[in-house]
């Protein structure tokens, strides 16, 4: 599925230097990541180690503390999530953020519903949303008109991935799309995801699925407690180094130095006895 | 409307006299409390030179505390109360007692809180003029065996019980007799205007034969009236009313009301700030001359008492003589001409 | 149970709406507690025959048509309040800020001698104003809006004695403004209404089914529709003519007889919300805050901007409550929009079927509860309690009321969907 | 920063706290917007300056122990009102519950001649009863918690007329009642109990850090205890020297000093339901409950149970408050309880950080957003302004107050955790 | 790590003929499934296909329709979750409801607090919670008492699991557990669930992935579109026919009879087009 493609020049999003606190926590050090067009970058990373809240930031959920993000070469201030609709950035949230108390369409369509006049324009949101879900293999759903509360995990994932690929988009971010998918869904969404990035998209993909990654990345970053421990072409590494920079920040010449824990995040419990230290 | 209690008390005033404090009950029972009896209070007690502090407590006997204690700490030499009730009434007053400050009970008696002086109209004489206002209104109309409905004020309320004693006592034996027929009697629940519309209005539903309307003051009246207006049946069925205020006499006029009673508040207030004046000078005051007994503790309260007047069609301007209503409020608009036929000028 | 299926649009296969299907899915519906305001309907339905049997003349058309006027300013209050229980909020000013908007007008009337097409709109703007800034002062400086709408109900209960000097009461004698929620429709103009909103339902209905099918959409079997136009048209052709029926305590001095004006007003603020919420991006938004606040904010819904403007409607149709209740008065004083009126129009909304926690409830919600909440109240009236046994009675009424709604929703618990 | 580590239980490794640790993670977490009840207790900083300033009479000792005797009433609603709110519910009736439940004791006390220690419990039971009624609606029947309590609202309200003969006000004699919110403990006695309790606050904390030294877990440093013991300290004994002044009017007639009896009783509520709250199993199950009700039946615990019991606990709290009411004015009323207390109540629980959405609240904020109330209105009656302008006032200082929270939480949202 | 138990006649816990619709809607149809003492039983199905429907209904959170559970021989009836505890069946649930406002030790002894006399013995929890956590590889816990709508999706995954492993169940149930987790703590559930099962309880682990059921269950339990598909021993099957009965609900002589539309969940859309029918 993987075509070569030559590596732009410039990056369509570049995040340099971020810092992220929640109160006396600083759950994002100096982190960085770079996002081409037509690539699937893959952001890899254990548990906890701020993947998700890095996504945030760059979509304005968050604001950060300090450092800049580039977007296709100007410096700009992503305050609200608005802002970054606006520059085209679409992300697919871990926490998917669904209306319980809207039904599916309404869902997917939220906050861009097509109208005629000043009416919503319900049968041209039915059929666009039907002709996405039918495109990620959604078969058990009862009706496009179901509310969202009423729907299985899987269901409600596909909700959430059909609702940002609707859109005309540069950049679209996938927090862990596949986690609660079955089979042939995932196998969809992976090929969504590279089709995207064929389309000239620049691609973001947070999963902890090894095979994914390596099935549709161009490039692979990790993150380490939140440091940047690497970012690498897929080609240029192995399963068990990724696994290794995921694991312990470092692999061979590869990640972040050998760790003070000091210096790490301040108040990190070390529950593996004999773990960090 | 402010009071004059613009520097923190020290204790001493202008004139060498000491601070007053006077607590008035709310603004919803009677618009003669935010109204009336605070220009009154103030300009008699600027006149003597004597500093006051005038609060309302809004019909809430916390707040009636709450403003007592304030007062107290403040250093006040006389304090004068409109209660809410006899419990808080004697709480503050006993209060008071104890910090050596004299008491003035007005307007409404404080059943055994020993108050030093009493200064009222007679609110069971309210009633009484109100029940023989709508006799005679009813006579005039020749109604045989009228139906009368009575729109009582806040059950919460102590004086709207006394009214009731008052008018009940003149128009209990009219029903007894069979002169009329007792209709439906219903309380209104803080005086509330729009709750006594419907209230009226589902008495009138319920009965239709109404042909007299006990109204416990103005504003409860002009609800009746407004239900009335709206079946055309306005200036056919009497509505009593009391206080005597621009809207009451304006339907008085209209001939959509038949009486009001007017309390001259002004000679109430006067009456009340001499007392105390003379106590703040810590002079024995002089004009209590009559008695008030206590009908719980049995006690007799030195006392001013003052008569309520009727007020119909007829003597509309001796309120406007007394400057309790000015006429430029009164005959506005299309009242000029109605103003001029009862002779006001 | 064999389904027929058919292929909509972009071709999908759905089943096949028949009228039974119809039929067969709302009775599960109903089964499985989705009951929409069916509970409060029944127990509008159960109150009205207590009362009837206990005093007849609750069943008769003068009190039938009194009905309407003496719920208008509740009902126009938890219209908007729906909008602020929508999104989670509430406003415990709406009742004075009613009574404010309603000063406004009456002293604009009386004492400045304005006309009513001036003085109506500027206690209007007073509402939308007072909104606005309560709005504001949740949304954009983050207090909550308890604390907000408490203070303004201390504050405008202060701005009410303020600007009736104090405590009196000020009259208001404009023909227009009396007329709106004291007189009635003619007799004529009343059925000319009343058809021609049925006849107008029933065109949009049709348009609708043509548009769909001219799209290859599924429509709703005409049976459905048949029975929806004719559900409404025989709601509204009933109450026309019971409301034309000669009224008058006294029909030798006075005809009384006509649709009271406030209801077509209703029925507009009604069709005009319903629309609002239910057709337009503002009501999709509407609901997307209330539903789920963060997952609204990170569709770019400028949230605080919708939170504004929920309490702007708040006020606004708390200003026209005002103003039916000063017309219905004809005179404000003190205590227009105190009392009671914040805790009924809040009950109004939340016996309709409206969530205090945001994201379920309908503009129609209002006025069901309203009614319920007016059948009491004038039901009550006719009993001839002692101020004290009516609160008690009414105060158990509205638990009845509230429990028919309940007890029905329970099977709601069976299914899951508690 | 470098941080020394330690090892405690099960061999976790954690950050070794530090005095400065300590401070520095309280910096981070104001910072961070959480801020625990501190805007509550600047705002009543800033208020009580105002008001300080502009009557100096406002911190005369007199005026200072007026504060507690005129707050109790609300600061007990509240109590009571904090576990309601924390399940996410709320209770309208819980002012005119005071009411009904000081009208037993009173007409109890008066018209049956029966001893306080008969008198009191009947009413606290009456309390009880009533708060199991309605949760027994609530939890059982399923109707919205605002339907039931506007219902009891209403019916109490009535009952309260019912049980006072139709509107005539009952006054008591008892001393013993009377003393409860109107007298004050001796000096010497004053002293003993302040003393004692920050005694034993002392031997609480320093034996809590030795059970913990014991099973090696990481325990708080001693700078951070003895700043807390200090803390509580100052603020005990400098209000002890204040209220043991002298402070008669008129000091030849009456001498009045010493603590005024609801403060122990008021300081006595409030550390038993902090341990309800934080220390049993119940109390983890109310925040359970308000959290994530799922969450919390998933769990296994007795959710109804617990819904029902905090109405019985607001009910019951609500009646000491009407105690104290009746025993203030030393009479009851139709209005005992009525007029503003309840949304004083519920602001005081908001004010002091309680959530209205539960799950977040403490007891100590009902006493604080007590405070604060009882501060608005003591100073409010003592500036003079006409009814009007009282309620505005009172409005705009509410609205100030609750500003000073807002804007310190702001920063919350910076950090993500609106 | 699957080791080979002689397997036991009786079930402990059947479930037999569950029927279970929503309003109009009928999510499970005739529904059975055994779980043995000693073995892992995967339950496996399409998304939607109502698996975690299943768990509720055995766990007291839905109420079934019709049809039986029967508990080490015995018919039961599981009305609330404190049933389904009282028999010793724990869950983990896909929608991992945790309280937001409580932290991670008050989360995972919910409902079983320990106490000394009437007071709640922190200590005691707080090292219990410590050393679960360590023993599932979590490394990222700022500190055990944080609160859970601060953890980060797999952190929040790993509370849940731990909270439900804390107790002596004889019953546990995981609705896809490792969805949101990292590489590591992946293998470290895996390896519990094994154990779970090794210790003689009856363990079921609902999975979308394939390599996980493959790798600790003894039996697969197929369901689709809301009926039972097949139950069959792992060893017996394939890969490729696992995912044939997910998918299509047969697999060469494995699963449902031929379908006929209409019979199946009434008001089905199907999405993809030329699907169903
Ligand atoms: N609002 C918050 N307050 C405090 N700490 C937080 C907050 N949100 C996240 N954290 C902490 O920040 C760290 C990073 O969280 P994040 O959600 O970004 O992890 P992640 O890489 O997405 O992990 P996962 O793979 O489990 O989803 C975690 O340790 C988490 O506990
Ligand atoms: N409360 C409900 N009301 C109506 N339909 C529901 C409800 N809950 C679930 N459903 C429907 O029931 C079906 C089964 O849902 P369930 O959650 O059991 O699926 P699942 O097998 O767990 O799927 P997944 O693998 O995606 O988690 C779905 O089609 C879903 O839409
Ligand atoms: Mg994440
Ligand atoms: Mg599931």
């Amino acid at each position: 599925m993987k075509e070569n493609h030559p590596v732009p020049a410039t990056p369509l999003l570049e995040i340099n230097g971020v810092d992220k606190s929640f109160g006396p926590v600083q759950v994002l050090h100096d982190v960085g990541l770079s996002v081409y067009p037509g690539e699937v970058t893959a952001l890899v990373g254990d548990n906890g180690a701020g993947k998700s809240t890095l996504v945030k930031c760059v979509s304005g959920i968050y604001t950060i503390d300090s450092g800049s993000v580039t977007f296709d070469g100007n410096q700009v201030a992503i305050h609200t999530p608005r802002d970054a609709a606006a520059l085209g950035i679409e992300v697919v949230y871990q926490d998917l953020a669904l209306c319980d108390n809207l039904d599916i369409v309404q869902n997917m369509f939220l906050g861009r519903e097509k109208v005629r006049g000043l009416v919503l324009d319900e049968p041209t949101m039915e059929q666009m949303a039907g002709d996405t879900l039918a495109s990620l293999s959604v078969r058990t759903v009862k009706s496009l008109r179901q509310l969202v509360a009423s729907l299985s995990g899987g269901q409600r994932q596909t909700v959430a991935i059909a609702k940002a690929v609707l859109w005309n988009s540069r950049v679209v971010i996938l927090d862990e799309p596949t986690a609660a998918l079955g089979v042939a869904q995932t196998a969809q969404v992976l090929e969504l995801v590279r089709r995207l990035a064929d389309n000239g998209l620049g691609v973001v993909l947070i999963s902890h699925n090894m095979n994914d990654v390596f099935a549709v990345s161009d490039r692979v970053a990790a993150l380490y407690l939140g440091r940047t421990a690497a970012q690498v072409k897929t080609s240029d590494v192995t399963h068990s180094q990724i696994v290794e920079l995921i694991t312990s920040g470092r692999s061979g010449n590869l990640g972040l130095p050998p760790e003070k824990p000091s210096d790490l995040n301040g108040g990190v419990i070390d529950l593996t006895p004999g773990g960090v230290q | 409307g402010d009071s004059s209690g613009d520097d923190s008390g020290s204790g001493s005033g202008t004139s060498g006299a000491g601070k007053v404090g006077v607590i008035l009950p709310d603004t919803k029972s009677s618009a003669r409390w935010a109204t009336a009896d605070l220009t009154y209070l103030k300009e008699a007690f600027a006149a003597a030179g004597v500093e006051a502090d005038i609060q309302n407590a809004q019909g809430d006997k916390t707040a009636f505390q709450t403003i007592a204690d304030g007062m107290i700490s403040a250093g006040v030499k006389v304090l004068m109360i409109v209660n809410l009730d006899s419990g808080t009434g004697k709480a503050v007053l006993d209060k008071a007692r104890k910090a050596g400050i004299a008491t003035i009970d007005y307007d409404r008696l404080t059943l055994s809180g020993n108050a030093d002086y009493y200064v009222s109209f007679d609110n069971v004489k309210v009633g009484e003029l109100q029940g023989q206002g709508l006799v005679d209104c009813l006579a005039e109309k020749k109604y045989t065996k009228p139906v009368v409905a009575e729109l009582n004020g806040s059950p919460t309320d102590n004086n709207a019980t006394l009214f009731a004693q008052g008018y009940d006592s003149v128009l209990d034996p009219k029903y007894t007799d069979g002169t009329y027929l007792k209709g439906p009697n219903q309380d209104v629940p803080d005086w509330d205007n729009t709750q006594a519309g419907t209230i009226f209005e589902q008495m009138l539903t319920s009965n239709k034969e109404i042909k007299g309307v006990l109204a416990a003051n103005d504003g409860l009246g002009n609800a009746a009236i407004g239900v009335l207006r709206k079946n055309k049946l306005n200036g056919q069925v009497p509505v009593t009313g009391q206080d005597a205020t621009v809207q009451g006499l304006q339907n008085i006029l209209a001939g959509d009301q038949c009486m009001t009673v007017y309390k001259a508040i002004k000679k109430e207030a006067d009456a009340a700030s001499q007392l105390a004046i003379a106590l703040a000078k810590e002079q024995k005051p002089t004009t209590a001359t009559g008695t008030t007994k206590d009908p719980e503790s049995g006690k007799d309260i030195p006392s001013v008492l003052l008569t309520p007047v009727s007020i119909t069609k007829a003597n509309v301007k001796d309120v406007i003589a007394d400057n309790y209503v000015t006429k430029e409020e009164l005959c506005k608009a299309e009242f000029a001409k109605l103003c001029a036929d009862a002779g006001i000028s | 149970m064999t389904t027929q299926t058919t292929t909509t649009a972009g071709g999908v296969t759905v089943v096949k709406p028949t009228l039974a299907g119809h039929l067969h899915d709302y009775w599960g519906r109903v089964r499985g507690g989705d009951l929409g305001s069916l509970p409060a309907v029944l127990g509008l339905v159960v109150l009205s025959l207590i009362f009837g049997v206990a005093r007849e003349t609750f069943f008769s058309p003068l009190n039938f048509a009194n009905l309407f006027t003496q719920g208008a300013q509740v009902i126009f209050i938890a219209m908007g309040l729906i909008f602020v229980l929508l999104l989670g909020e509430i406003d415990l000013s709406a009742g004075f800020a009613s009574g404010v908007c309603g000063a406004v007008m009456a002293i604009l009337l009386t004492n400045h001698g304005v006309a009513w097409y001036v003085a109506i709109p500027v206690a209007l703007l007073t509402g939308v104003v007072i909104g606005l800034a309560l709005g504001v002062l949740i949304a954009k400086v983050g207090i909550p809006s308890f604390v907000v709408t408490l203070a303004a109900f201390l504050g405008f209960q202060g701005l009410l004695l303020v600007l009736l000097g104090g405590g009196i009461n000020i009259s208001i004698r404009d023909e227009f403004v009396i007329s709106l929620n004291n007189n009635n429709i003619p007799v004529l103009w009343s059925w000319i209404l009343a058809i021609g909103s049925v006849a107008g339902y029933a065109f949009l209905q049709f348009s609708r089914i043509r548009a769909r099918a001219a799209r290859g959409l599924v429509t709703d079997p005409l049976g459905v529709v048949a029975l929806r136009i004719g559900g409404l048209a025989v709601l509204v052709l009933a109450t026309t003519a019971v409301l034309t029926q000669e009224r008058a305590v006294n029909p030798a001095i006075n005809s009384l007889k006509g649709v009271p004006i406030v209801v077509p007003i209703i029925a507009a603020f009604l069709i005009f919300w319903t629309f609002v919420l239910g057709r337009t991006t503002y009501g999709r938004h509407v609901y997307a805050v209330g539903g789920n606040q963060e997952a609204a904010r990170r569709a770019g819904i400028p949230v605080d901007r919708i939170r504004i403007s929920v309490f702007a409607i708040g006020s606004f149709m708390a200003a026209i409550g005002g103003i039916m209740a000063v017309s219905r008065a004809s005179s404000v004083d003190p205590n227009t929009g105190g009392s009671n009126i914040l805790l009924y129009s809040v009950g109004a909304a939340v016996i309709g079927g409206t969530s205090l926690f945001g994201g379920k409830g309908k503009v129609i919600n209002a006025v069901i509860g309203g009614a319920v909440i007016a059948v009491i109240d004038n039901g009550m009236g006719l009993m001839g309690f002692s101020s004290g046994q009516k609160f008690i009675f009414t105060g158990l009424i509205l638990l009845v009321a509230a429990s028919v709604d309940a007890l029905a929703r329970r099977r709601a618990a069976g299914a899951g969907t508690r």
